[in-house]
């Protein structure tokens, strides 16, 4: 189990702050091409995941218990 | 009062400053952002700050140590808030203490980039005839993937 | 309060940000200088400062006017007190405030240097051994003598 | 009569905060050779003189009625 949070135009898109995905492992890209089918629009070429707190690379295996996020541009400050 | 953090309501300026005052600072710089009425023409009437809280503090908290070894000496707070803020209100207080005057500016400067880069924080303007998420991200974080 | 002036009293920050805050203001930058208590090894005890006060304050008012000019839309105030100081005590606060942060940060650092160029105010510190007043004066004001 | 105010270290050197000069004019040079020569130590060198709260060049003439100002090296801040 893989847990997913949504944040600001994300949030908006699928209509919640987080989920959890039946899933053993899978990489970073493989989590974006699933969320872009799963939520047209998501917009997957701008969005950064989180893996437990920290930016991942694309390549990066997310193992179940990890929890995730996927980070749009930021626009604190 | 953590020397960086997450808040959701109004900030106190000087209890950052407080924190990072010490007999070997000659210089203390705050940088307060505020929200502005008028962007690009056109009239805000409130933001909505959202973030992800428990990085947003731990990413505050890398860049305060990346200010403390560029600039041996200054000692650093930020404190960012969410939530709905209003015309004027405070988003994002950085207070930097240094024995000298040019890294406190210096520092503080910096702070206030990295924040726009690397924290997770987002803002929506509210307007009078409708909404947006602004994403204003141009450098990709470094340990990010450099195609996405 | 005035938007320039010397005080004999200890200065709240605060209120010279409020001075500046406006609709259109998204940046306030104040820098608060602080009596240090180590400089080049030698323990200060107090500090004591002495002013020309009508003409600093008249000083501080016209460095306030070559802000907006060289950037425009910035809104200023300084405050210098005088009178005998303790270690970190704040000896001036400058706060600027900009429609953007860049403006602030460049206005606020250019005050300090003005200050310390241009405006009557002196120092004396006093040590544990001794006391000195201070005098770094390095570039002559423009109007006054090349020769003196 | 001209005002004439002492600050500092030539507050202390002269031991007094103003004075004032019966004279009715002369130049900021003059004023400042009267100083050294009335008050051993003054160092003119580094002193700058404001008339009437503006710095003041060394052939500026002080009229009678002026207000003139000693300003040894600022070092506020």
């Amino acid at each position: 189990m893989i847990t997913v949070h949504y944040f600001a135009r994300l949030r908006e898109l699928t209509g919640k702050g987080e989920e959890s995905l039946d899933r053993a492992s899978l990489t970073v890209e493989e989590l974006l091409d699933w969320a872009e089918e799963t939520y047209p629009g998501f917009g997957k070429e701008t969005i950064h995941v989180a893996v437990n707190e920290e930016y991942a690379r694309k390549e990066d295996v997310i193992q179940s218990g990890d929890v995730c996020a996927f980070i749009p541009p930021v626009s604190g400050g | 009062m953590k020397r960086f953090e997450i808040v959701d309501t109004p900030i106190n300026p000087q209890a950052y400053s407080d924190l990072v005052l010490h007999p070997a600072a000659g210089a203390v710089t705050v940088f307060t952002g505020h929200v502005r009425e008028w962007t690009h023409g056109v009239r805000t009437l409130y933001l909505a700050y959202e973030a992800y809280i428990p990085m947003a503090e731990k990413k505050l908290a890398e860049i305060g140590a990346e200010m403390e070894e560029k600039w041996p000496g200054v000692q650093v707070a930020i404190a960012h808030r969410i939530g709905e803020l209003k015309i004027s209100d405070i988003a994002v207080v950085i207070a930097v203490s240094s024995p000298h005057r040019k890294e406190a500016y210096e520092a503080n400067e910096y702070a206030i980039e990295r924040i726009k880069e690397i924290v997770p924080i987002w803002k929506k303007e509210i307007w009078e005839d409708g909404e947006q998420w602004i994403g204003a991200q141009k450098k990709y974080p470094e340990k990010g993937s450099g195609s996405q």
